[in-house]
């Protein structure tokens, strides 16, 4: 299990926001998403609602808008692609500041942007309250199937092991008085990188056998207490129900 | 190619979650065959490197980044059935760690980037490794061919759900191309890295290759007198490669179920019929301006339902399905698991 | 050359019989190893480099799977179905801590197993708060693993290990990269347990120390057993297995070794 | 207390002065570290785990980045600008061979060092040859190292330092997981080639056996620097930093440790 590098997005805390527990947590989230996709696109109102309950949560969870918006680096590509809409889109067109713009092109970047923007803010301040295995314990209680749990595990303390490996590497190059600079270094690299893949897997291998040697059965024990009280739900169940209500008053 | 919510309209990501949803439950029923305590750290390390790989990503013209998929790749090492949860995984965990994907077109996602990917590249690996026989330079070839299919045909399905429900005014003729055309180049970089990866794995861990499983060799025992003796070696507690056939047959009522649940969306919506009218003659599509797909507005009412309703209804009725199997699933896998006694 | 006979009748802590393995890469390592391990023995496991113990030993918990040949764990045969049950009895620790912790803390990698073994609470706090005390880790507890030192990770494997209280500890090299002052405390810690010890060590000396009985393991078969004392005086058979006495290193008298 | 005085005039081969560091989580691991070793001098490094023995070795081929003072080897600072000469230099070899191989094979990465200065072709073949006969691990060429067992490969890692030719030589605890006889032969190895060596080790008689003069680092400052024999022979200065003789040593007479 991720050998406690937070060099996800995970930002620790102490906030209500954090304490939630993740059984709690992830639905909630989910719940939200839904309900922003299910949204008409020309809700503007239901939108800005949306918007002003993540501005809550943020603030609840301590969260710096700056540290949101460079996450958010993520949308890109869609961003691209949204502001190309309204130029390479068919249908009616309507001229602006001398451009001739598709109207279907405007809603579509809309559509797209707003509910993306949502999601993907959505999504940042789970993974930023949350660390990344408390996030699987939680799928753990939600009952998502163990084998699926086990695989993310693993694969989340694999790129810890990769990463880890990759570092020694480049240490172990670099004290052999090698440095990469230009091209000519790549078949280097691309020769160990052979060796990493095989490396990793070995490294995490005994790690997991070792793990299984001290009585592990497929899933973590729970240490930690998780289980989440009825108001821990109510208050995470705040977040869809809130959009709901804007959703249906709108 | 990962699909942001909103990109494609509420039918499509519902029709799609629910074949996601049925895909998983079939593949870990299957896995269970593919999948003894030495691999699931395999099946983790492969989902890793399939999320390193999917890192690498540019933007393609059609709408969504395009990047290496690693769903052949996964087949080849852990196992068709495995392979579809490790792409699964990556998906959810790059869309609820990371903001990558969305929530809601986590079904869209899985059903292209892993059932599929999957499903060809494996079909493609097996059939060829076929007739190359079962040195490694056949694998490698195989695991090319099989890797360099496989991306094309994600991005064919995914032109197919654009076309049905995408929420974008362009002319499916042109996404076809924009997409496909990446994603052959693309095709290409990812049969070069899977043969590459394939070779070095199959080189120095034979036994880790699922699609090279059931080598044996003897051992030698010696006696404190020196003698000598050759003896087989037990056989380990390994899954043979398992009949192809079925995962395949497997992967085709699930693209079934696919067709027809889309198709059901598609004929029962008047716009969709004549789209594929207009659709036919590509050329004509480009310039004509009315037939713009407003999917969104289609659905605006359904049946005197507003859209957001029925959205939801269809989000609880697949999850309601999703769980349900999952929870017939989970329970045979621990009644199994009970008796093997690991 | 089987100088310590288990009484009969008991059914041994360990039993191992021709037990044959090629790694995957198809390196044999294993070429017929018997032994018997009784109750409460402790045993050192004396071998070149590259002889095959590390080997032997990931077969005594079903770490590695026979590849001919059989492994026992006080009578129980080591199979699938047995293994939960063969490594709740015994405590592996690596050659390597790096390959033995892995959680984000000291704390929850030492509770990883006693967890896993069921318990919770103040039991559980407590079990890990002793282990790491005994290894004298206690105020790295919260630090997390791979930011100490080599020899303070070793120290913590160990922890891990104890703090399962298991009924036969292996130890693969237990004392390498330890200060000396620490690797007599581990000999103190391991004399003071009940249980049964196999312990992988290049340290001839502090296998004389600590073990009565000794094994030699070269080239994948065991070529010597018997006291450690016998073994140590036979200059010809250690030279033959690549075995030495260090410099300056004076067999004590007899009756001395720690018992 | 500075016993060993290099001459008057002539540059040492490492120097360093008011060396301080912190470990990026807060950790500080030096306090303040001065030494001075001769050209030609065989030093060891002793002390007890997480004194900061490995930070400090990990400062002379400037992997880790003073926090304060400075390093130099033979004269030349250790800086960015400077790097790639003082890595030429200093062979380090690191206290886990896992950190140190990296190639697929054993061959590569023995020749990896040599390549990167410019050696090719028969002469490099040679060289790698030589490096892996002199450890003893020339028939594991063609193997990756990956799937050699713990001791082949820190035999392994220290022959991608010796195919180096460095012309100071820091080892971490080189000899540890090593077998007896290997860890004879790494003596002879070190003592037959005229490089100075800074070597890290727990182990007391060995470093009696090869080094005139040890350094005692603890808490992250070095508390002693004499001569090994006078060192050891004081066991309260022994007792305070963890360290201590192992059971049955006597301290050899004078005169005989390896020269
Ligand atoms: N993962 C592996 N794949 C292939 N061969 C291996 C692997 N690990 C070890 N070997 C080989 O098996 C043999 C026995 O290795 P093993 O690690 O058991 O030795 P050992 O007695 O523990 O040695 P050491 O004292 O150096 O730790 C060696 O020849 C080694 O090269
Ligand atoms: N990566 C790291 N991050 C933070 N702290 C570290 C790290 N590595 C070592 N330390 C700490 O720095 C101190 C010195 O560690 P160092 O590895 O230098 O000790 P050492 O003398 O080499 O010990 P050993 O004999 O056990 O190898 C220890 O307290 C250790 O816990
Ligand atoms: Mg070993
Ligand atoms: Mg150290």
């Amino acid at each position: 299990m991720g050998a406690g590098h937070h060099h996800h997005i995970y930002r620790p805390g102490d906030t209500v926001v954090h304490r939630l527990p993740p059984q709690c947590k992830l639905p909630a989230v989910l719940g939200f998403a839904v309900v922003v996709v299910a949204t008409p696109r020309e809700m503007f109102a239901a939108f800005a609602g949306y918007a002003l309950i993540l501005a809550g949560v943020a603030a609840a969870a301590r969260v710096p808008p700056w540290f949101v918006l460079r996450r958010m680096a993520v949308e890109l590509p869609f961003v691209v692609f949204a502001l190309a809409l309204p130029v390479i889109g068919l249908g009616e067109r309507v001229s602006f500041a001398g451009m001739s713009l598709s109207l279907e092109g405007l809603w579509a970047a809309w559509n797209i942007l707003v509910k993306a923007t949502l999601g993907v803010v959505a999504s940042i301040l789970l993974a930023a309250t949350t660390e990344p295995r408390m996030l699987l314990l939680g799928a753990q209680r939600l009952r998502v199937p163990p084998l699926l749990v086990q695989i993310a595990m693993f694969m989340l303390r694999y790129m810890d092991v990769i990463l880890d490996e990759m570092r020694r590497m480049r240490i172990a190059r670099e004290s052999r008085g090698f440095t990469a600079r230009d091209v000519r270094h790549i078949p280097v690299i691309a020769r160990s990188a052979g060796a990493l893949f095989i490396r990793s897997y070995e490294r995490g291998e005994r790690v997991h056998l070792a793990m299984l040697s001290r009585g592990y059965g497929g899933s973590m024990p729970m240490i930690s207490d998780l289980s989440a009280s009825w108001r821990q739900w109510m208050l995470a169940g705040l977040l869809p129900v809130l959009a709901l209500l804007v959703l249906g008053v709108l | 190619m990962h699909v942001p919510d909103g990109f494609f309209n509420a039918v499509v990501s519902v029709s799609a979650g629910a074949v996601a949803a049925a895909g998983v439950a079939v593949c870990l029923r299957g896995a269970r065959r593919e999948l003894d305590d030495r691999t699931a750290p395999m099946a983790g390390l492969v989902a890793a490197f399939v999320f390193a790989v999917q890192m690498l990503n540019f933007p393609v013209a059609a709408g969504t980044s395009g990047h290496l998929m690693g769903g052949a790749l996964a087949a080849v090492l852990v196992g068709p059935y495995t392979a579809v949860l490790c792409v699964a995984v990556v998906l959810a965990v790059q869309g609820f760690f990371f903001a990558d994907g969305g929530l809601t077109a986590l079904g869209v996602n899985i059903t292209i980037m892993g059932i599929v990917t999957a499903v060809v590249g494996w079909a493609v690996f097996r059939l060829i490794a076929r007739f190359a026989g079962g040195s490694r330079g056949g694998l490698a070839a195989a695991a090319f061919a099989g890797a360099l299919v496989s991306v094309p045909a994600a991005a064919l399905v995914f032109t197919l759900l654009f076309w049905i429900g995408g929420n974008a005014p362009i002319a499916v003729a042109d996404v076809a191309l924009a997409m496909g055309g990446v994603h052959l180049l693309i095709g290409i970089g990812e049969g070069l890295i899977t043969a590459l990866t394939v070779s070095t794995v199959l080189a120095v861990r034979p036994d880790l290759v699922f699609g090279a499983r059931g080598l044996k060799r003897s051992l030698v025992l010696r006696g404190a007198d020196g003698a000598t003796e050759q003896v087989p070696a037990q056989a380990p507690r390994q899954a043979a490669p398992g009949r192809p056939g079925r995962f395949v047959l497997g992967g085709i009522a699930v693209t079934a179920l696919l067709a027809g649940i889309v198709s059901f969306y598609a004929s029962s919506s008047p716009d969709g019929l004549e789209r594929v009218a207009q659709d036919t003659g590509f050329g004509v599509v480009a310039t004509d301006h009315q037939l713009v797909g407003q999917p969104l507005a289609d659905y605006g009412e359904a049946g005197g339902i507003p859209v957001g309703v029925a959205g939801l209804i269809g989000v609880a009725v697949t999850l309601a399905v999703g769980g349900g199997l999952f929870f017939a699933v989970r329970r045979r896998a621990g009644e199994t698991r009970e008796s093997v006694g690991a | 050359m089987n100088a310590v006979e288990t009484p009969a009748g008991e059914t041994p802590s360990l039993e191992v019989s021709r037990l044959a393995y090629a790694y995957p890469d198809g390196t044999q390592a294993l070429y017929g190893v018997d032994l018997r391990i009784g109750r409460g023995e402790r045993v050192a496991l004396l071998g070149p480099n590259g002889a095959g113990k590390t080997t032997l030993v990931m077969h005594l918990n079903g770490i590695l799977t026979a590849g001919h040949g059989t492994v026992s764990v006080a009578g129980l045969p080591v199979r699938p179905g047995t293994l939960k049950e063969i490594r709740r009895r015994v405590g592996l620790v690596f050659q390597d801590p790096d390959d033995q912790l892995f959680m984000p803390t000291v704390r929850e990698d030492v509770a990883f197993g006693p967890a896993n073994l069921g318990m919770r609470g103040d039991e559980l706090a407590r079990r890990v708060e002793d282990a790491l005390a005994r290894v004298g880790m206690l105020e790295a507890i919260d630090r997390p693993p791979h930011h100490l030192s080599f020899g303070q990770r070793r120290r913590v494997a160990v922890a891990t290990v104890l703090a399962m209280e298991p009924e036969i500890l292996v130890l693969d090299e237990p004392s390498s990269n330890l200060d000396p002052a620490s690797r007599r405390e581990l000999a103190e810690i391991l004399r003071s347990l009940e249980v049964t010890v196999l312990m992988v060590t290049h340290d001839l000396p502090y296998a004389m120390e600590l073990c009565e009985r000794s094994l030699i393991l070269s080239g994948g078969v065991i070529a010597a057993d018997g006291p450690t004392r016998e073994l140590l005086a036979d200059p010809a058979l250690l030279a033959e297995h690549r075995l030495e006495l260090p410099y300056g290193f004076a067999v004590p008298a007899p009756g001395v070794p720690g018992v």
